[in-house]
């Protein structure tokens, strides 16, 4: 029964094929997503540190 | 002359770009014949102060207010009012020196009658090459074709950034000259420079950045 | 040291006219070479295909129109580039000169030196192809209608995509998308008319969707514009 | 209590976070109903067999692929208009979830095509306008990506996606037009009255699934959006203290 | 005070490799966007002539292979152009290292960027306009080999063009005339393989014609570059 | 001091462009250690000879001699001894202050190590803004970015076409510094400027144009 569902009547890597590229590049999508929230937290570190060097260095000038 | 009228005012103007803060709480106002001088070392914000002045971009805090109305970027008002000479020169390679003067005075919506267009050449020292295509000028030669803009220019306020860059002693004397004479006749000017210009002026105040 | 209260967009739209036209005059050979362009890439077909007259006269309109958007795609990127870079852009915007007179003036400028080149320059495709004359007609009629529409879309683009580095690509993108429907209606009014349908529909669906361009494309090129200085 | 407090990033961060897992579980809860009642309970087609079960994400992705971009283009507008910043975020968060339906569209279809039609690909009027809305997608997405300044990507993008909304009946008309000239592609689902009923409704829940997805998506990019965006603001270093 | 004597072609073309193709991927998407130009070009052409699957077919190897020559063309705009106007070039020009080696890898970051990614994308051409496996394989290995033909030849078009304003148009009118042969033993392969001739002359000849450019089109492209300095 | 060698020498060397004569008949030569001044007004022709020595453009009249033997065009012995820094900044808007400089110096043949980049970018006061694209860069800043490259380069010849401007006060106090640091280590410079650099140097001469 099994074999039969999956091959749907021949037409299985059809159907399969668009249920489960479907399902790629929804994960994609959401590893994406995580990678650039997780980027955006970095830059918002980093550029935090470089305008306190910015101000600092903007102190020390004037 | 102490009763002369506001032309441009700030109120707590600020400005940030990117998340930098150049300057906030700016607040002055410029009077008919007053010339204001904006000093600061590299990176401090003059340019940008300038074109937010003209509309050229949005402040991020604070307002501006031309004759003591608030205006917006692009305001109508200001674009009447307003000449900017800033680091581009808006100079055509393609165009003569002539051509150049004549286009450029038409968009800033003064009239450019020909006579008088070739007594600025003049006077800017480019009478000579006034039928050379401008891609064939010198770094101050491109400068002085802005400067003989200027010398036909009735707007009210100028907004010269580094108007000094590339000439000459005598460029810098014609435009010491010609801002004087602006002055004079009732307008006022924003300059913003690192070399020390000169120009005789009854009202003369600085704005010095950091 | 007063003001002067008003300029029409008559003013401004002669202003931008006489200008571009100039440059383009001076810069000697601009409007040939973009016509150039258009018969070199018309002329590449055949040499990339069974040359056989019949299949060449089914792409004829095709291509023609194809070329049209690509030549108008590819002088879009002098539209507002120079004037962006040395900074007459700027004063544009901060002139007292309307600026939709001003954009609208350059855009007619635009499609003199581009479009109307290549309306005139059609018969020669049709020489090519091996066009009728009823055909070419309406080939001519619908590149005249048409190419106004692709220099006004294509002005909003090169204004958005103004002083990026991979501008050119990127209008393309941004633009040929949009030129579907002029393409689809151009070629299709030739195809139409060879094929006895009449192409009466299609010349004045083109000719309404210049009127409705003329109208809306210039406040949103201001508004593209204004935008690319915040 | 008002429209401009929700619109506030400030507020609709912490929102926006609460919300998400909530139309993510529904999602997951339609899709696996719809998948359901798409493998097990709907019948053998009796024309084209097993492979019409394509149906059931092809539909849905088509639909939410024109449905978001008219959404993204309403954002567009109000950005334009009013100037809040979120909504023009709200743009550029839905962008990318609709190119990957349209995509989705695009890819089920002409899997659809090749047992049915006997082709990948065919230029007719519907599968045209979907390739050009996916250039639309992308032309959008890569015009945001290539302005570095936010305020203009946003406003940048807003223009260019009323420009294209204005378009899309345009070129799906003039497609139809040009194509019906010619030719006619047809297929047809044997429509005996339960199996239409059973397939309407696989296909109306998938069709919620993606839209609850679609808006899960939105939420969590808006908020990585407005983390890019908001820099340097208090409020945004207190929020992320706090769910750390 | 003493100056390095020798430096070798290698140090010169990986700098210029590194340089562009960090400049490439820094402006984000240009990658991506190179080659969905060409996608959309190749999409102009069905919606513009009847699209009967036969037609389409016959007319596939012309149409891939006239969008490949028309995206490197765009493309070639930023090779050099942008190095002019901020002055790196004429670094370039008076740097130690070898110039051609400096050419050399701008070329062939020009061609990582824009060539290779046309192969790889073409079979979604041949999927819309209904080829087979073998046609698809020769459309790919001609694209491969003869894409950085384009690149080099494109090259010492962009340098003699340089600065001037109508650069684009006539860039292409210097550049599309020399492409033609590679156009006609490009889209020749294919159809030849289609006609069960067999591509192997075409694409032999596409390889003898990238290796003899590669020998000979630096030491043009150096020459024109310097003339654009007088 | 006074055997110190020749690095670059003019003979007769003339310049038109278009139809006009800009100079001829100009003879001069450089030694180690030696500030030369070129002063001249708008148009004269300064960076027309600059451009001319450092190998950019063939003099129409005349030759050049570098290290006694004559030099054409990009020539290979000029490349190696001589760095040009003029109006163009050859700064790349979409790559970083660092990468900037390290891809720069490569280009000029000199060593990129990353400790002595930091340092360069330290002293010009651009180590805050290391990572920021040059596009957001002042004015200013661009040409401070042009000056670090100028602290790290060892060519003995340094061809400057108005190296002043658009730096502050601190900025010309650099670019003194480094000419002078310059020409104690035994280099050369030809300064062209329309401002007082206030360059302290052993042995200065002043070329004056018309
Ligand atoms: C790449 C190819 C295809 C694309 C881009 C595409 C696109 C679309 C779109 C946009 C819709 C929604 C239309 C609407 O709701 O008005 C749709 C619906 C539909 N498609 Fe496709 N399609 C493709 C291939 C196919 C194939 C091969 C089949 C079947 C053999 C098919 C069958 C259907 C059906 C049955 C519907 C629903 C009917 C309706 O709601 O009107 N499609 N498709
Ligand atoms: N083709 C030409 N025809 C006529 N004059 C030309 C031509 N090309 C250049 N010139 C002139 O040659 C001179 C070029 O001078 P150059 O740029 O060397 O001046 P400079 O001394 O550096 O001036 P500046 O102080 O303004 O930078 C200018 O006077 C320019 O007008
Ligand atoms: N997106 C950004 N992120 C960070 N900093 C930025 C950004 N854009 C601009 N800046 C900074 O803002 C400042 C812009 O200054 P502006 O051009 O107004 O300076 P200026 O006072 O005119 O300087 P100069 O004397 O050099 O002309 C610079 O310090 C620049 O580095
Ligand atoms: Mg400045
Ligand atoms: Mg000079």
């Amino acid at each position: 029964m099994n074999t039969d569902f999956f091959a749907l009547g021949g037409h299985g890597l059809y159907v399969w094929g668009s249920y489960l590229v479907t399902a790629l590049v929804m994960v994609v999508e959401i590893v994406l997503l995580r990678h650039r929230r997780r980027q955006a937290v970095e830059i918002l570190q980093q550029e935090a540190e470089l305008a306190e060097e910015i101000t600092k260095s903007n102190e020390s000038t004037s | 002359m102490s009763t002369a009228a506001v032309l441009l005012e700030t109120r707590e103007l600020g400005a940030r770009r990117g998340n930098v803060e150049l300057f906030s709480g700016l607040s002055f106002a410029v009077t008919e014949g007053e010339l204001l001088t904006v000093r600061g070392p590299n990176g401090s914000g003059k340019t940008t102060l300038l074109r937010m002045l003209c509309g050229l971009g949005e402040p991020s805090a604070g307002s501006i207010l031309w004759r003591g109305e608030a205006v917006a970027a692009f305001d109508t008002a200001l674009r009447q009012g307003v000449i900017y000479f800033g680091h581009a020169t808006a100079v055509k390679d393609e165009l003569t020196a002539i051509e150049n003067l004549e286009f450029g005075l038409a968009l800033a919506g003064l009239p450019a009658d020909n006579a008088v267009v070739e007594e600025a050449l003049r006077q800017v020292g480019l009478y000579a090459r006034r039928q050379v295509p401008a891609r064939r000028l010198s770094q101050g030669q491109r400068r002085r074709l802005g400067l003989a803009r200027l010398l036909l220019a009735h707007q009210p306020l100028w907004l010269l950034d580094e108007p000094g860059a590339a000439l000459d002693r005598q460029g810098l004397a014609l435009l010491a000259q010609t801002v004087a004479e602006h002055l004079l006749r009732g307008g006022a000017a924003l300059v913003s420079t690192h070399q020390d210009l000169g120009i005789p002026a009854a009202r003369a105040r600085e704005l010095l950045f950091q | 040291m007063t003001e002067r209260e008003f300029f029409g967009p008559g003013e401004a739209i002669s202003w931008a006219l006489r200008r571009d036209l100039r440059l383009a005059l001076r810069s000697r050979g601009e409007l040939g070479v973009a016509l150039l362009f258009f018969l070199i890439v018309v002329s590449l077909f055949p040499l990339s295909v069974n040359p056989d007259p019949k299949l060449l006269r089914t792409i004829a309109p095709g291509i023609a129109w194809v070329s049209a958007l690509l030549a108008t795609l590819l002088a879009l990127g002098r539209l507002f580039n120079n004037d962006y870079a040395d900074g007459t852009l700027e004063q544009m915007l901060l002139s007292p000169l309307p600026l939709p007179g001003i954009v609208g003036g350059k855009v007619l400028a635009h499609w003199i030196s581009t479009g109307l080149p290549l309306v005139l320059v059609s018969p020669l495709v049709a020489v090519q192809f091996g066009l009728g004359g009823g055909e070419l007609g309406v080939l001519m009629v619908s590149l005249l209608l048409g190419t106004p529409i692709l220099s006004m879309l294509g002005a909003i683009g090169a204004a958005l995509t103004l002083g990026l580095r991979a501008a050119p690509v990127l209008l393309a993108l941004l633009v040929l998308p949009l030129y579907v429907p002029v393409l689809i209606f151009g070629a299709g009014a030739v195809e139409a008319h060879a094929s006895g349908l009449g192409a009466g529909g299609h010349l004045s669906l083109l000719a309404a969707g210049t009127l409705l361009a003329g109208l809306a494309t210039p406040w949103a090129t201001c508004t593209a514009l204004r935008i690319a200085y915040e | 209590m008002n429209f401009y407090h929700y619109a506030a990033p400030a507020t609709f961060y912490p929102l926006a976070g609460k919300l998400w897992p909530w139309f993510a579980a529904i999602a997951a809860l339609l899709g696996l109903i719809g998948l359901y009642i798409g493998f097990v309970v709907a019948p053998t087609d009796a024309q084209q067999g097993e492979v019409y079960r394509v149906i059931f994400i092809h539909v849905p992705a088509a639909w939410m692929s024109m449905f978001i971009y008219l959404v993204m283009a309403g954002y567009c507008a109000l950005g334009l208009a009013f100037k809040t910043r979120l909504s023009a975020m709200m743009a550029s968060a839905l962008a990318p979830t609709g190119a990957m339906f349209t995509f989705v569209a695009l890819w089920t279809g002409a899997l659809w095509g090749k047992p049915t039609w006997g082709t990948w690909w065919a230029w007719d009027a519907r599968m045209t306008s979907e390739l050009i809305l996916l250039f639309l997608y992308l032309g959008f997405i890569a015009l945001q990506s290539a302005i570095e300044d936010p305020r203009r990507a946003d406003r940048a993008g807003a223009v260019l996606a009323l420009v294209g909304v204005v378009n899309i009946p345009i070129i799906y008309f003039s497609v139809k037009w040009w194509n019906t000239l010619h030719q006619g592609a047809s297929v047809s689902l044997t429509a005996a009255p339960k199996m239409a009923e059973t397939m309407l409704w696989g296909m109306l829940i998938m069709a919620l699934a993606a839209w609850a997805y679609a808006i899960a998506m939105s939420l969590l990019r808006v908020r990585a959006i407005i983390i890019e965006r908001e820099r340097q603001t208090e409020w945004l270093v207190e929020a992320l203290e706090a769910e750390r």
